[in-house]
């Protein structure tokens, strides 16, 4: 109240964020930067129309295309069998970005719901929060192996080997992510439904339901939604990190993690190979962070009052 | 002189888990362990049998292997002490065989002591082997690295289900080798220092020996050749451009030696289909209904070109080959049919034998069913590379090529529950390596048979993977099993490689792919061997001064 | 109170901005006052009229940015702290001018002894021994009025009720008898059975200590007990200041006037309908030109609206001095405010 | 206290139990055998008697409870053995390595001290490095200082190990060659010459790992002490005429240093994790490396033994952290 | 008061609402927070009832145990003539309507991602089949009834003043007709110069639509301001409950008239010259009460029998009830 609220505009609190997120520079550098890479991997093929798997099938040619350095027909170059790097790097950033998002997004399903339910009914949170504690406890990589063994084959026989690695991954990761989410989502919703708006709305008669969906859903918004940008960001690491131990993507299927993998037994003679799917990787990782730091500012009224 | 060369260094980066050959076979626990435990006899470079513990080689002409072949006398050399200074005896040997043949032991070599009906031990120095029936080759029991004398005084209280936790023994075995083990970290490093006690007072000239696991054949590679942190890298396999690069580092070079191991794509003799049952899937049942046709895998091998995927994939550590067998020397076929890539040609039998691209997709079609395959292998990127090609090569005559890539432990468990192992081949073609132990191709050509198909009866544990059955085969193969004569025994030997290679193309071999170390220029009277241990003759080695 | 006395703290046209991103806040425009010795000066004024940040700034407390005093004098004994360098502020701090905030729960650190938080002070400024600084903590608890003082030494401010910790922080504000204490709403966060307790400790310290304070307060009724000048503020100003019985009694200042007659008495006759103050209290966003209550005043007229009225003695004496007021309106005669 | 802590305790067994479970049977249906590492020259009824002779083939249940008497009865037997020359194990059968045959645990106390090493002084320079930068960032907010720190520590947990350990080797190892590339694990300290050895060849896993916890630690002291620099205590101790040393390294950072510290030590387990990564890299034995060792050959006793270490790391250093959080913060100690 | 006394929509029967502590090992059930410990009264159709007394004595849980906001642990509740503890869900939603609150925190009490309209309407969607203009109207004339401006439907809650927030709070609490508020410090969070706008548009609306009352609040002037009768409760249970200007002119539990004299005034002159009763010590923890009267630790008048028997509320003189040995001699 010490601030008197203008009575003008009716103004929209995201814009409210927007603005807030302006100010911060490494926010918006760390933006731009993203869309830039974005727009590499979403545009870029459609401008660079080469296939990145392609393979010069005259033994001849294929081996003099072989480990070309950079050139204006391969703008990065190509690699020991003649691919063109550039398009791999297109192709392969695709898949890291969607394993990222979608990743993500499972992880962020995952740990709502559970925070929710566990913040919101006393009588589940013993069992879920313990749920979440097991999950924390038990470490994840060879959890990961685990599961990208045992369901390889099934998801592969529903939706095809491609997409089913995809799929697998991507489930692998999520279920094995959320539990950060929970137990944030979850002390917001603890902090929220004491919160007298809910209160309000109990002593109205909205049933748990719709409080959920109206009140602590979108309240739990700003704090999920910076878990989201960090998690995007966590699962790009952990898809190269499950490549780096070879167990991730197959190899022609290139991602920026298995890039990077094939390129490190390279790395003596074509030090480029590592460092353009390293670099990529770690931009977008920065930049991402970046953006969940200034998203986590901007969301934070706290600190956006000052 | 003995030990006046200070410390040697050796590098694999498969690190050791166990020095006891029966216990692991993995080919790094078995090379270390020839350090310390040593067999009767071993495999010189070229493949021919050489005395270690023995006095000579016993053959038919000295009277060591009799008439009938039944059994073979060996004869230990005179004097020999094991490193902790008891003398070696006839018994030592019995009771190996019968450590390695006890039925709760889980040998992992008991298929070298097939056969055995009993062994005497008439005096502390001769050994007779007594075989089931007559055995044209008898050397397999207690030859080469993979079966050496263990220490009955040491081993006795390991027999059997014991084995396994018998953890000192195993670790540390007293042996007649030039070394003798000082410290073992599992699956890390062995130091080892010279045996007081070995038979020539002379060698070995190095003091200790420290051998270190871990890291990947590239970082090993580097060490020797690059850093020169290391005197000895096994296996650095790696990929040719790297070669170069190293081999330009001048501290040391590259050692390689061709042996028996065979980078091949194996065809799938039956329908890999998911349509079908489980249960029926890739069994004898259903024939492939694409492979039956000889001229479609003649064309799959002629359309692939191996000096491509030696230059890409292996470089001085391969090289093309069109058998199965391509060494030794007198049991490999001249074929050399397969070596030149013939594209048109694979076209041409393609459309002999009815596929033609009927609708312009760029794929070969007949009956309105496209020629479409899966082809599998284990993760690994040259594997991966050659898939590629392959596949690249495949898609130019018309096939529609899927790659599959699978966890080596997995591919190669062999667990009946997983359907991704080589032997369930749920797959049209599959790739991997496979060789024979010791010099002997006997066994090796037998796995061909009809009975050794895999499939649900037999927990598809069969080794004829390819499900290939020729009556003409399996009557070949038991000719080969009651014939000593050498000369005709290769001559079988190539009729059945050929049988399998270029006359049905149900196996289609690669590259030869050799074994490919790192040596440092600092080592002398280093000789490499494909046929035993690489360290076989670790008691000559010395520093160059 | 010696009416004529030198004052201890004198305060010439303090000014503060606040620079945030989101634009300025002009907090405190332009305040003057003077604390005489032994003088309680009580400070009113609705939420965010500035009476907090005008005593921050007094002493530097303020962070800066987005602080920034930017204009006045503030004197004490004859020293201008607002050009005092930032090491003799702070050796002002404490041992010249105590400080007691608002919310004693928050106030306090809650992981150091409540001893080793009295204490602190002593030794820096006072470069007291350790067992010197602890008698003179047993002392000062005592005098607060904590029984069991050199035990309670030992105990973190959790273990304290939120009476008890005010008084550790009035303790800590007397540690080195500083000649002004400056007490920032201090009663607010507490029920009323204890506010009467603190009131009554600070009038018994009054006493025996005898130093001047300026109580800082929403409740016109605490102001009324303890008080004997008070100065309202409005929107970053200082709308009426005076004696309290003449500021209460005769109200100047439409503002005062309202406040009054907003709040329901405890006893006499119970009056019909409260009298709200309609209206929103002013933005700061820009330096006043205008007197800041014109838009929610009964009597503003067009000269308020364009004019920010200068502060005006009401009792003949000078600014400062008596009672004066910052308004361009002439109240009625003192009756009739009385019984509005 | 001591009844939290108790309590704690006892929650944490039936958690331990179930995660163990979870564990067995997951690495359990993992596909892969410990066969696969064999030669195909061994023939299959060869390997079936191999199989047999791991007690592999025993039904998983079976295995499970022999494993779990041996996890929590017979290794601490026969570590109380070796620790008083008493006879509790009596012989009992250990949890045995299906690849090297030896006990597991031997396996693992083998490999602890290099992992302890190198994590250990990798976390305590992360540590040392990540407080002053972290307090000082939040004091100068926004200054150049603090977002210079922030562009490192994002740089630090954005950039994969991976990635900057094969830079680092392949610049500083291989080109300059002033590191080895190959950790020595039988190297000790002696003397001055295996001292300066040690110090070479834990200097690029070190800064890497180092690097990655300073990275997030800096990030949490700063967000700490952001959080208390606004707290009503801090303007009391001003008030108080405290000097802004004593401000900040005494009040500010006692505050800031609470949750911290739960964060250092909630993150001790994690770090073993990341060691995988940082292991497979430097080529160093410890027990990263052997996870994975075993997981490539199928080794299930190893891998579910060295796995369920790991959780009961996590879940004991998880207890520490509240402990701690007791110790540190009086308001929780005194209930 | 008068002789035909309008029937009580409220009847409040030995409430006790209490706060399970869990300690020790097993997080065993070893005592309770007796927030609220037999509470009885009742507040008649169209009444302000003052609900009076220190911070965590249980005045908000009262108000929240009668709504059935919480789940009271024992005790009746009738109000409207229905038990209250004892609906079915269902039949409570029902009920809803009927009862209504609002809340001391303005800010905290209105959802900040929701418009002022949708605050508004949605009790009027959660128990109404109107159309979505109806219900539109009657956000408009809700808004009308508050004062506020129907400009302001879709604007959210940040943008508004203290007051402002407290008006949308009471028209959600209108928008079903209820018969009864609680009204649970409605005024604290809010400036002075605000407190009288909101106390009055209380008083209009409870003159308008004959509104009944639970006035919470512990500034004890605007609770003789507003409130018909007063409860002064202490430590989860009340001391006294009398008319409101008895109880201002002469207190007859010693708390009370303690409470009383704390309170300053803002009149210089009677400020000097009042009487102050000041109390020792703090507030007993409710969770663990003092034996025998609940007062006894800070009773200045304070008599062996009140630190062994716990006074009975009883009607000390017409229409007055008070717990205290002193005004009840007889014990029992
Ligand atoms: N750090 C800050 N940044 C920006 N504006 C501020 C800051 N601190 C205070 N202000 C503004 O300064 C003005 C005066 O605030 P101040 O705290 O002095 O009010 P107050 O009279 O003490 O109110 P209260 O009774 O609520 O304590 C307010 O408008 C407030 O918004
Ligand atoms: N959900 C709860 N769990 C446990 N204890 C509670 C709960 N709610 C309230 N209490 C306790 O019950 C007592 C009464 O609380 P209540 O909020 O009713 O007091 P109050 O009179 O409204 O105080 P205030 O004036 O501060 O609002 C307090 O001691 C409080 O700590
Ligand atoms: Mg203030
Ligand atoms: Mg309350």
């Amino acid at each position: 109240m010490t601030d008197a609220p203008r009575l003008e505009k009716p103004r929209s609190q995201w814009r409210d964020v927007w603005v807030q997120f302006r100010q911060h520079r490494g926010a918006m550098a760390a933006l731009f930067l993203f869309l830039l890479l974005a727009a590499f991997v979403v545009v870029g093929p459609m401008i660079w129309r080469i296939d990145p798997n392609f393979i010069d099938p005259d033994p001849v040619k294929m081996i003099r295309l072989r480990n070309r350095p950079p050139s204006w027909d391969h703008p990065l170059g190509t690699d020991q069998l003649g691919r063109d790097i550039l398009a791999r790097m297109m192709f392969g950033g695709r898949i890291s970005l969607a394993v990222g998002t979608v990743a993500m997004l499972v992880a962020i399903f995952i740990g709502t719901t559970i925070g929710v339910l566990a913040g919101y009914f006393r009588r589940a949170d013993g069992l879920l929060m313990r749920l979440t504690d097991m999950f924390l406890a038990l470490p994840l990589l060879p959890l990961l192996l685990v599961m990208m063994m045992l369901f390889a084959e099934a998801t592969a026989a529903v939706v095809g080997p491609r997409l089913g690695t995809f799929l697998l991954i991507v489930l692998a990761i999520g279920v094995t992510s959320w539990m950060h989410a929970a137990r944030i989502v979850r002390g917001e919703v603890l902090a929220l439904k004491e919160r007298e708006f809910v209160l309000a709305a109990r002593s109205i008669g909205t049933p748990a339901r719709r409080i959920i969906l109206r009140h602590i859903l979108p309240n739990v918004l700003s704090p999920v939604l910076v878990a989201a940008t960090l998690g995007i960001a966590a699962a790009i690491i952990t898809e190269s990190v499950l490549s780096f131990l070879g167990l991730g993507f197959p190899p022609d299927f290139p991602t920026w993690g298995r890039l990077l993998y094939d390129g490190i037994d390279v790395i003596r003679t074509y030090p480029e190979r590592v460092i353009w799917p390293g670099l990529a990787i770690s931009l977008t990782v920065l930049s991402v962070n970046y953006i969940g730091d200034g998203l986590r500012d901007a969301l934070d009224p706290r600190i956006r009052g000052r | 002189e003995r030990g006046s060369d200070g410390e040697l260094k050796i590098l694999y980066y498969q690190a050791v888990s166990t020095l006891n050959a029966y216990l692991s076979s993995g080919t790094k626990d078995v090379e270390v362990g020839s350090l310390v435990l040593e067999p009767l006899a071993g495999f010189d470079q070229n493949g021919q049998l050489f005395p270690r513990l023995a006095a000579e080689i016993p053959t038919l002409e000295n009277g060591g292997v009799a008439a009938d072949l039944t059994s073979i006398t060996w004869k230990l050399k005179d004097g020999l002490l094991w490193s902790d200074g008891t003398p070696v005896t006839s018994a030592d040997v019995k009771f190996t065989w019968e450590y390695c043949t006890h039925p709760e032991g889980g040998c992992a070599q008991s298929a070298k002591y097939e056969g055995i009906k009993s062994i005497d031990t008439p005096d502390d120095q001769t050994v007779v082997v007594n075989f089931e029936g007559p055995k044209p080759y008898p050397y397999q029991p207690f030859t080469g690295g993979t079966a050496p004398i263990l220490q009955k005084a040491q081993f006795e209280a390991c027999l059997g289900a014991a084995a396994a936790s018998c953890t000192e023994p195993n670790s540390k075995p007293i042996g007649t080798g030039p070394f003798m083990v000082t410290d073992f970290k599992v699956n890390d490093v062995v130091t080892l220092a010279a045996n007081p006690n070995y038979r020539d007072p002379e060698k070995p000239a190095f003091a200790t020996v420290t051998v270190k696991g871990g890291g990947d054949a590239l970082a090993a590679a580097s060490a020797v050749m690059e850093t020169g942190e290391f005197d000895y890298a096994w296996n650095t396999q790696i990929n040719p451009e790297q070669q170069a690069q190293m081999a330009a580092g001048g501290k040391g070079q590259f050692v390689n030696a061709f042996g028996t191991l065979v980078e091949r794509i194996e065809i799938n003799m039956t329908d890999p289909s998911a349509d079908l049952p489980e249960g029926e899937r890739s069994t004898v049942k259903h024939p492939h209904p694409i492979f039956s046709d000889a001229r479609v895998r003649q064309a799959l091998s002629m359309a692939i070109d191996r000096n491509v995927l030696v230059e890409v994939g292996y470089g001085g550590a391969g090289r093309p080959t069109c058998n199965l067998v391509p060494a030794p020397a007198e049991y490999a076929s001249d074929n050399t049919g397969c070596l030149t890539q013939d594209i048109e040609g694979a076209k041409k039998l393609l459309a002999d034998a009815g596929w033609t691209d009927t609708d312009g997709d760029g794929i070969v079609d007949k009956d309105g069913k496209k020629l479409s395959i899966v082809y599998q292998t284990t993760v690994n990127p040259v594997r991966q590379d050659f898939q590629a090609l392959v596949k690249g090569w495949w898609n130019e005559i018309g096939i529609e090529v899927e790659l599959k890539s699978i966890d080596p432990g997995v591919f190669f468990g062999g667990d009946a529950g997983s359907p991704d192992t080589f032997q369930k081949f749920y797959a049209d073609v599959e790739m991997y390596a496979n060789n024979f132990d010791g010099t002997d191709p006997e066994p090796y050509m037998s796995q061909y048979l009809c009975n050794k198909i895999p499939g649900p009866d037999n927990q598809w544990q069969g080794e004829n993977v390819n499900r290939f059955c020729d009556p003409a085969y399996d009557a070949m193969v038991k000719e080969l099993s009651g014939t000593a004569e050498p000369a005709k025994r290769a001559e079988l030997v190539k009729k059945l490689n050929d049988m399998l290679t270029k006359d049905s193309n149900v196996v289609i071999p690669l590259v030869d792919r050799g074994r490919f170390s790192a040596q440092s220029n600092t080592i002398d009277r280093f000789i490499m061997n494909s046929w035993d241990t690489e360290l076989w003759n670790a008691q000559d080695w010395v520093r160059v001064k | 109170m010696p009416d004529g006395a030198k004052p201890v703290l004198e305060v010439r046209g303090l000014k503060t901005v606040f620079r945030t991103r989101s634009g300025e806040v002009h907090a405190v425009n332009d305040v003057s006052f003077s604390l005489r010795p032994g003088e309680l000066l009580g400070v009113v004024g609705e939420s965010g009229s500035g009476k907090s940040v005008t005593m921050m700034s007094l002493i530097g407390l303020l962070p800066s940015p987005p602080a920034d005093v930017c204009g006045g004098q503030v004197l004490l004994g004859g020293t201008d702290l607002l050009k005092a360098r930032p090491e003799e502020l702070r050796k002002v701090r404490g041992a010249r001018i105590g400080f007691v905030f608002q919310d004693p729960m928050t106030s306090l650190n809650p992981v150091f002894t409540v001893g080793s938080q009295i204490m602190e002070p002593l030794r820096v400024h006072k470069g007291m021994s350790k067992p010197e600084a602890e008698a003179r903590a047993v002392e000062l608890l005592e005098l607060v009025g904590i029984p069991d003082a050199r035990k309670r030494l030992k105990s973190y401010p959790h273990q304290f009720s939120g009476g008890m910790r005010q008084r550790v922080m009035i303790a800590i504000a007397l540690a080195c008898d500083p000649e002004v204490l400056i007490a920032d709403e201090p009663t607010t966060a507490l029920d009323v059975t204890i506010q009467a307790q603190i009131l009554e400790l600070v009038k018994e310290l009054r006493q025996k200590l005898g130093m001047a304070i300026i109580w800082i307060t929403h409740d016109l009724g605490v102001i009324a007990g303890i008080a004997d000048r008070v100065m309202v503020m409005y929107g970053g100003q200082v709308a009426e200041q005076g004696p309290v019985r003449e500021v209460f009694g005769q109200p100047q200042h439409p503002y005062t006037r309202a406040l009054l007659r907003t709040i329901p008495k405890l006893s006499g006759a119970r009056e019909g309908r409260l009298a709200a103050i309609e209206g929103q209290p002013p933005i700061l966003s820009a330096a006043p030109t205008a007197c800041p209550f014109a838009a929610r005043c009964a009597h503003a007229f067009d000269r308020c609206r364009t004019e920010n009225p200068a502060r005006r003695g009401v009792d003949g004496l000078p600014v400062g001095a008596g009672h004066d007021v910052a308004c361009h309106w002439t109240a009625p005669a003192p009756s009739e405010a009385a019984h509005a | 206290m001591l009844t939290f802590t108790l309590r704690r305790l006892l929650t944490a067994i039936p958690t331990l139990l179930l995660i163990s479970l979870v564990i067995f049977l997951l690495v359990d249906f993992a596909p892969g055998s410990p066969m696969s590492d064999i030669p195909l020259t061994v023939p299959p009824e060869v390997r079936q008697k191999m199989m047999a002779a791991l007690g592999a083939d025993q039904p998983v249940m079976v295995r499970y409870l022999l494993w779990l008497k041996q996890f929590f009865i017979v290794e601490p037997q026969y570590a109380l053995d070796a620790a008083f020359g008493t006879n509790f194990a009596d012989g009992a059968q250990r949890i045995i390595s299906w690849q090297s045959k030896v006990p597991v645990f031997q396996l693992i106390g083998e490999r602890l001290p290099q992992t302890l090493t190198v994590v250990g002084t990798a976390y305590l320079i992360g540590i040392l490095v990540a407080l002053p930068i972290g307090i000082y960032s939040a004091y100068r907010q926004y200054s150049w200082f603090d977002q210079a720190g922030t562009f490192f520590a994002m740089a630090g947990f954005s950039v994969p190990t991976f990635f900057t350990g094969n830079v680092l080797i392949l610049i500083f190892a291989i080109k300059l060659g002033w590191f080895p590339t190959i950790y020595d694990t039988n190297l000790s300290v002696m003397d001055w010459d295996s001292f300066v050895k040690m110090i070479k060849q834990m200097a690029l896993p070190v800064t890497v790992l180092a690097l990655f916890n300073a990275a997030e630690i800096s990030r949490y002291t700063r967000s700490s002490v952001l959080e208390n620099l606004n707290q009503d205590y801090v303007r009391t101790a001003r008030a108080k005429g405290m000097t802004e040393r004593t401000v900040l390294l005494k009040h500010v950072m006692r505050n800031s240093l609470i949750p911290v510290v739960t964060v250092i030590a909630l993150g001790m387990p994690t770090v073993f994790g990341g060691a995988i990564v940082t292991e497979q890299i430097f080529k160093i034995n410890g027990i990263g490396a052997a996870l994975i060792g075993a997981i490539h050959v199928s080794d299930l006793p190893t891998v579910q033994t060295i796995t369920f270490i790991f959780a009961v790391l996590i879940v004991v250093f998880n207890l520490i952290a509240d402990i701690l959080y007791g110790i540190l913060d009086p308001r929780i100690r005194y209930d | 008061m008068l002789d035909a006394e309008p029937k009580p929509l409220v009847q409040v029967r030995n409430l006790k609402m209490y706060f399970p502590i869990h300690s020790g090992l097993m997080r065993r059930h070893s005592g309770d927070v007796k927030a609220v410990d037999d509470v009885s009264f009742e507040i008649r159709q169209g009444e302000t009832l003052g609900l009076v007394g220190e911070s965590g004595c249980g005045k908000s849980t009262v108000g929240r145990a009668i709504l059935r906001l919480y789940e009271p642990t024992a005790g009746s509740v009738v109000i409207d003539g229905d038990e209250v503890p004892a609906l079915s869900a269902e039949a409570l939603r029902k009920k809803r309507p009927v009862m209504q609150m609002v809340f001391q925190d303005p800010q905290a009490s209105l959802n900040p991602r929701m418009t002022v309209a949708d605050i508004i309407r949605e009790p009027l969607d959660e128990h109404t089949t109107l159309s979505r203009d109806e219900k539109l109207a009657r956000v408009y004339e809700l808004m009308d009834q508050v004062g506020l401006n129907r400009a302001f439907a879709n604007r959210y809650p940040y943008a508004f003043s203290g007051g402002q927030r407290q008006r949308i709070g009471i028209a959600r609490a209108l928008a079903l007709n209820p018969k009864f508020i609680v009204c649970d410090e409605p005024i604290a969070a809010l400036d002075v110069s605000i407190q009288a706008q909101v106390v009055n548009l209380l008083e209009d609306l409870q003159e308008r639509l004959g509104l009944t009352y639970l006035f919470i609040s512990h500034d004890l002037s605007m609770v003789r301001h507003i409130a018909d009768r007063v409860a002064v409760m202490y430590l989860g249970q009340i001391a006294e409950i009398s008319p409101r200007d008895a109880l201002y002119a002469r207190p007859l539990h010693p708390y009370a008239e303690a409470l009383l004299s704390a309170v300053p005034e803002p009149d210089p002159s009677r400020e000097g010259a009042r009487q102050r009763i000041i109390l020792r010590g703090d507030v007993p923890s409710p969770a663990n009460p003092p034996r025998g009267c609940n007062f006894c630790t800070r009773c200045p008048k304070v008599m062996p029998i009140c630190r062994e028997v716990e006074p009975r509320l009883i009607e000390a003189e017409p229409g007055r009830q008070v717990a205290c040995h002193l005004v009840n001699p007889s014990p029992g």
